[in-house]
């Protein structure tokens, strides 16, 4: 642990990050906004049909960590600058590890254990390789 | 020479910061017209307003051929040195702001304090350090000699430091100057102790604070290429030395 | 002649807003599109969660992400994250290479038309899904 | 109010130049030293210097230290001590490698040494030719002289007070004996007081080029060393002889290198002639500056001067090419082209003498020590620099030989000063040492007369550089000395505007003005007293060098309201006078 440099280490994960990122986000964009429908064509359906699939489990996890890593190292950087009392800044930056390792963990739950068709639902709502009730 | 900038003549109005401890409690701005030449400087200007009108205006001066570094302060909003900025490269039209340099404390109109600079600076180690002890001089070639040239510019101005916006958050980071100064001997192939330059700037408020604004660069009135070196001191950080 | 005037009138009392160049401005862009995109991420981690509880719940609460308001709003969200990402590709261009740093000014120019070409080709797409039928 | 603060060192370096930090290098690691600085260190004008330190490394060709020694006896009219000379030459060669040993980036030779490159009157084998003797660092030698002594006195920790003004100098009789107990200064930030009570003190305030409207030095170049030196009583040396640097930009007076010549560039009058082929056939460009400046003064005169008014000459590096003046020229290319919208590249540059060097100033031996006549010392006091007259330059520096100067004598200063601190004991402070300051800076921060010092000084520059400038006569300097005299009883009624304690700049430009105008008094009677032209001072009404009156330096002392003139011998060792021709 002696040779590990936050700041260096923050400062080369930003842009590795940075990078996969793009591609990440740029598909997922296209994906979720600009194909068939758009917006509109987000659901249930839309949503648990992707996560069945073990590739977009694995992407959608991916951009899930390194976004939010990758925002809450920036957002550190941006407390750290801005908030000079020394307690509250503490504070803030607790409140930012808390809320971000929270997200990271829901989000990974959410992603390996939905169940994409959940008995008692709706089969309209549901994605289309549902077996019906 | 002198007869045909007196045919040029116009009036400039400034507008300054000013401050004096004693009897202020809040800087203030000032107006003052003054009649300028094409060639005048604005050092000119404010040694005509010092000289003839307010002899409480407080400024640094000494060489007035941008060689000293005494003088940076902000004119329209920029860190320049007073003594380099001449009138006829400013949009007269509109009144020209003048104020201290920002970041570090505020002592008197355009006069700040400096020490937090030079702390910075002298943190460093700005000075070579090597055991070979060379009959004459150590043998270095116009190529080693030429790495760190643009770096032993440096007129340590403060210009740079004071136009980082990480600087003025809390005053904390080593700041451009230090970098471009701990450069100047990292880079150098007589120095032997680069690494330990580099393990202080790779520290919490070293090379990693800088965002890459420029503001340094384009502030640094001897166009050193400061965000360039700041760049370079990262990577031998990464790599190991040089 | 040289003359002075009190300048009561003169009320600001705060010094001048740095000026700086394309440098500066790129950065002051960069980090408020970063913080805004942070929290919109946090949003959309907890909304996308909600797949976990129910499908019925989830689609409800994407129903109101809908509306025209919401739409134009994921327009400026993706106009920020388009920004963001160019010019973290020239952050991460001029911080490898001495060339980036000499041509940074004309990167972040180059930023620019990226993004605008960009969001040319988003924009009627997003608003055609979120405005149509 | 005013508080006074009592400090103790064994030495206190007054100026944080090139002389005062190579000083302090030497006496820092023994005696416990103080450095005390109007400016920051890195704000003082050996930062300015551009061209170039001579030393005769040989490493582009061959030379000797004799020659050195030789060229710097001759360029200066052989008004030099030629012992001092020889210790110049000699030790310039350590100089320059400790300079380079200390971390100076110099420019280099292909093989990895110290470039060296042509600088006026250096020659090899006494005058046969030019020879590249000056080291340099592109053209701001003086800058990286004066940041690599900073930075060594960073890393010998040295104690520095900055933006202290030395103001008096404390004497003290002990044993029938003028000894040296300290200095007492005024510090800027706080309007405060200091006494330093020293065992040795170290004058390194340099020069006092403000007195001139036209001059290459800092608006901060007062001589306040000098004139606390002479307020003191003590005599002044060769005060006359002032050097006007033949290319100072017109109308400005900033400097352009001499090295721009050493690299090639040509003096062209109105018709594009090289006048100096006239003047100087065998080195021409390269003359020493005395004569280069006469001539293109004679030049203007005779009405063969450039541009609409017919008032200065041009300097040509148009054939040098952009990579030479970007390389081993810079600063001085944007010089021209930030201050006068000429680009050297492509047109020749407008320029003018402008006032640059004192010769003169507080005469010390060899060793650094101050004198108080022609041959005693004072115990404990030593000046080095361009304040002090040792004298190595004569009647007229050579190009180089001053970054040359502050190194060799500003060390032997350093050491000195440590040695006699080391085994002497404090000398008993005078009583209320600090009064006559409290007493000058109080007047004039009360003073609310008619007089603005800023006309004053105006005045006084306007006058010497019309009439003390480079040619001179009796009846100009007459009108000189009667200005000042003028302008002395006019400093009387100042009024000063800024009556507050903290960065009150307002009550140091008067102060310096004082000094001022002291020392143009000096400096105009004693070239009224000098009837012969000799180096930088040229005297129309008596053209020629007159070695059997006036080969003697001139030592000037206070006395009451008056001014008493004397003269001291030169010392003469290998080089009997000759005429000067080059
Ligand atoms: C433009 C220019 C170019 C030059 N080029 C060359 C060249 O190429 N080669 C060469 O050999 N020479 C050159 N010279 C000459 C040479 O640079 C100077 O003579 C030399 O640097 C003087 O050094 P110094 O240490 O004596 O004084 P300075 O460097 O002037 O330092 C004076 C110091 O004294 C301090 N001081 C003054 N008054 C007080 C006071 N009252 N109390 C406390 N401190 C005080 C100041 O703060 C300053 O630190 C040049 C000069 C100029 C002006
Ligand atoms: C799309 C791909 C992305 C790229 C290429 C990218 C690139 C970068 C880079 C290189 C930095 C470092 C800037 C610096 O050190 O000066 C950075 C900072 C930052 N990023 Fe990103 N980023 C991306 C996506 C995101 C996302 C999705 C978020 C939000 C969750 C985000 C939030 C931030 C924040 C808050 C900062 C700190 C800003 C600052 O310190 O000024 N980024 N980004
Ligand atoms: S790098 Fe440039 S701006 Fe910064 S202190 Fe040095 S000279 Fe001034
Ligand atoms: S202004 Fe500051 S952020 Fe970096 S590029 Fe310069 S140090
Ligand atoms: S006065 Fe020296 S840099 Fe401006």
């Amino acid at each position: 642990m002696k040779n590990f440099n936050l700041e260096k280490a923050g400062w080369l994960f930003m842009r590795g990050s940075g990078a996969v990122l793009i591609v990440l986000i740029f598909t997922h964009l296209s994906v979720n906004l600009l194909s068939d429908g758009g917006v509109k064509a987000i659901d249930f359906a839309f949503v648990a049909g992707k996560l069945a699939n073990p590739f977009w489990q694995w992407f959608d996890v991916t951009l899930l960590w390194l976004a939010l890593i990758h925002g809450a190292n920036g957002m550190r950087t941006v407390i750290n600058d801005y908030v000079l009392r020394e307690k509250f800044r503490k504070g803030l930056l607790v409140a930012l590890v808390a809320s971000t390792a929270l997200l990271i963990v829901m989000g990974t739950l959410v992603v390996f254990t939905l169940d994409p068709c959940p008995v008692g639902s709706p089969a309209e709502l549901l994605p289309s390789f549902c077996p019906v009730a | 020479m002198s007869d045909i900038a007196e045919v040029q003549s116009f009036t400039v109005t400034f507008i300054i910061r000013r401050f004096n401890p004693e009897t202020d409690t809040e800087p203030y701005w000032q107006d003052f017209d003054v009649q300028m030449y094409s060639t005048d400087r604005v050092l000119d200007a404010l040694h005509k307003i010092k000289w003839d009108v307010d002899g409480t205006l407080s400024f640094r001066r000494s060489c007035a051929h941008g060689i000293c570094g005494s003088d940076a302060m902000r004119i329209n909003g920029r860190n320049r040195l007073a003594c380099k900025t001449l009138i006829k490269d400013l949009d007269i039209s509109k009144p020209v702001y003048v104020e201290a340099i920002k970041g570090l404390p505020l002592e008197k109109d355009l006069i700040v304090d400096m020490e937090p600079f030079f702390a910075a600076y002298r943190e460093i180690n700005p000075f070579l350090q090597t055991s070979a002890k060379p009959e004459k001089e150590h043998i270095q070639s116009p190529e080693q000699r030429a790495r760190f040239d643009d770096t032993t510019k440096c007129i340590l101005c403060a210009a740079c430091t004071t136009s980082c916006p990480v600087f003025w958050t809390d005053g904390q980071y080593f700041g451009p100057a230090a970098i471009v100064n701990a450069h100047r001997f990292i880079f150098d192939s007589r120095d032997e102790e680069a690494q330990v330059r580099l393990d202080i700037l790779n520290s919490k408020e070293g090379v990693w604070r800088c965002r890459t604004t420029f503001n340094c660069s384009e502030a640094c009135p001897r166009g050193i290429e400061v965000t360039k070196a700041i760049a370079e001191v990262k990577q031998a950080v990464l790599r190991g030395v040089r | 002649m040289t003359t002075a005037q009190a300048s009561a009138a003169k009320t600001r009392i705060a010094g001048t807003l740095y000026r700086g160049h394309e440098g500066m401005w790129s950065w002051v862009l960069h980090r408020i599109t970063g913080i805004a995109i942070y929290f919109f991420l946090l949003v959309h981690v907890l909304d996308t969660a909600l797949v976990r509880i129910s499908p019925e719940l989830y689609n409800a609460v994407m129903a109101s992400y809908k509306t025209p308001v919401m739409g134009l709003g994921e327009l400026g969200l993706v106009a920020a994250i388009v920004f963001h990402a160019y010019n973290g590709l020239r952050i991460i261009l001029v911080d490898l290479t001495g060339w980036g740093t000499r041509h940074q000014k004309a990167m972040f120019y180059v930023v620019l038309a990226m993004w605008a070409i960009t969001m040319l080709g988003f924009a009627p797409r997003h608003l055609a899904h979120v405005f149509g039928a | 109010m005013t508080q006074v603060h009592n400090h103790e060192y064994d030495v206190v370096i007054v100026g944080a130049g090139g002389a005062g930090m190579r000083a302090a290098i030497e006496s820092a690691p023994h005696a416990k030293t103080a450095v005390i600085t109007k400016l920051y260190p890195t704000r003082s004008h050996t930062g300015a210097a551009q061209g170039g330190m001579a030393a005769a490394l040989a490493n582009v060709e061959e030379d000797s230290w004799e020659w050195h020694t030789f060229d710097t006896v001759k360029g200066g009219d052989y008004l030099v001590d030629q012992d001092a000379a020889e210790i110049l030459a000699k030790e310039a060669i350590d100089a320059i490698i400790d300079l380079e040993n200390m971390g100076l980036p110099f420019n280099r030779t292909p093989e990895g040494k110290i470039d060296q490159r042509r600088f006026g009157g250096h020659t090899r084998d006494h005058g046969k030719a030019p020879v590249r003797r000056a080291c340099y660092a592109a053209d701001r030698t003086g800058h990286m002289i004066l940041q690599t002594l900073f930075q060594n006195c960073v890393k010998l920790g040295v104690e520095f007070h900055n933006e202290f003004y030395v103001l008096d100098l404390l004497l003290s009789e002990e044993k029938g004996q003028t000894r040296t107990s300290g200095v007492v200064a005024y510090e800027l930030a706080t309007g405060d007081i200091h006494v330093f009570h020293a065992k040795s003190v170290v004058f390194a305030t340099g020069g006092f080029g403000k007195m001139f409207k036209t001059t290459s030095n800092a608006h901060t170049l007062t001589g306040d060393g000098v004139g606390i030196v002479w307020r003191k009583g003590l005599p002044l040396e060769d005060m006359e002889f002032f050097q006007f640097h033949p290319t100072g930009l017109a109308g400005l007076g900033i400097l352009l290198t001499e090295g721009a010549r050493g690299e090639g560039a040509i003096l062209r009058n109105a018709s594009g002639e090289r006048f100096m082929e006239r003047y100087a056939p065998t080195i021409k460009d390269l003359a020493p500056r005395d004569i280069i400046s006469r001539c293109m003064v004679q030049e203007v005169a005779e009405g063969r001067g450039a541009g609409p008014e017919k008032d200065y000459v041009l300097l040509d590096c148009t054939h040098l090419g952009a990579e030479v003046l970007e390389t081993k020229l810079p600063d001085i290319t944007e010089f021209a082209r930030t201050y006068l919208g000429v680009d050297p590249v492509h047109e020749p540059v407008p320029v003018m003498p402008t006032a640059h060097y004192a010769m003169g100033g507080i005469p010390t031996n060899t060793d650094a020590e101050v004198l108080k006549d022609n041959t005693t010392v004072i115990p404990g006091l030593y000046a080095a620099g361009e304040c002090a007259c040792v004298s190595v330059h004569g009647s007229n520096r050579l190009g180089t030989n001053s970054l040359l100067d502050i190194n060799v004598f500003g060390k032997r200063a350093g050491r000195n000063a440590a040695a006699y601190a080391l085994k002497a004991k404090h000398v008993a402070l005078p009583k209320a040492p600090e009064s006559d300051v409290l007493k000058l800076v109080e007047t004039l921060r009360a003073s609310n007369g008619s007089e603005n010092v800023a006309t004053l000084r105006k005045e006084l520059q306007v006058e010497m550089d019309r009439n003390a400038q480079v040619f001179r006569t009796e009846e100009s300097l007459k009108h000189a000395e009667d200005v000042i005299a003028d302008l002395r009883a006019r400093y009387a009624n100042i009024g000063i505007h800024d009556r507050g304690q903290r960065f009150n700049t307002d009550l140091l430009e008067a102060i310096e003005l004082g000094f001022l105008l002291d020392l143009a008094e000096v400096v105009v009677v004693s070239a009224r007293n000098r009837k012969e032209s000799r180096g930088g001072h040229m005297r129309d009404d008596f053209p020629d060098r007159n070695d059997a009156d006036y080969m003697v330096h001139t030592m000037a002392y206070k006395a009451d309201d008056s001014i008493r003139l004397d003269w001291k011998p030169v010392v003469i060792t290998n080089y009997q006078p000759m005429e000067r021709k080059y």
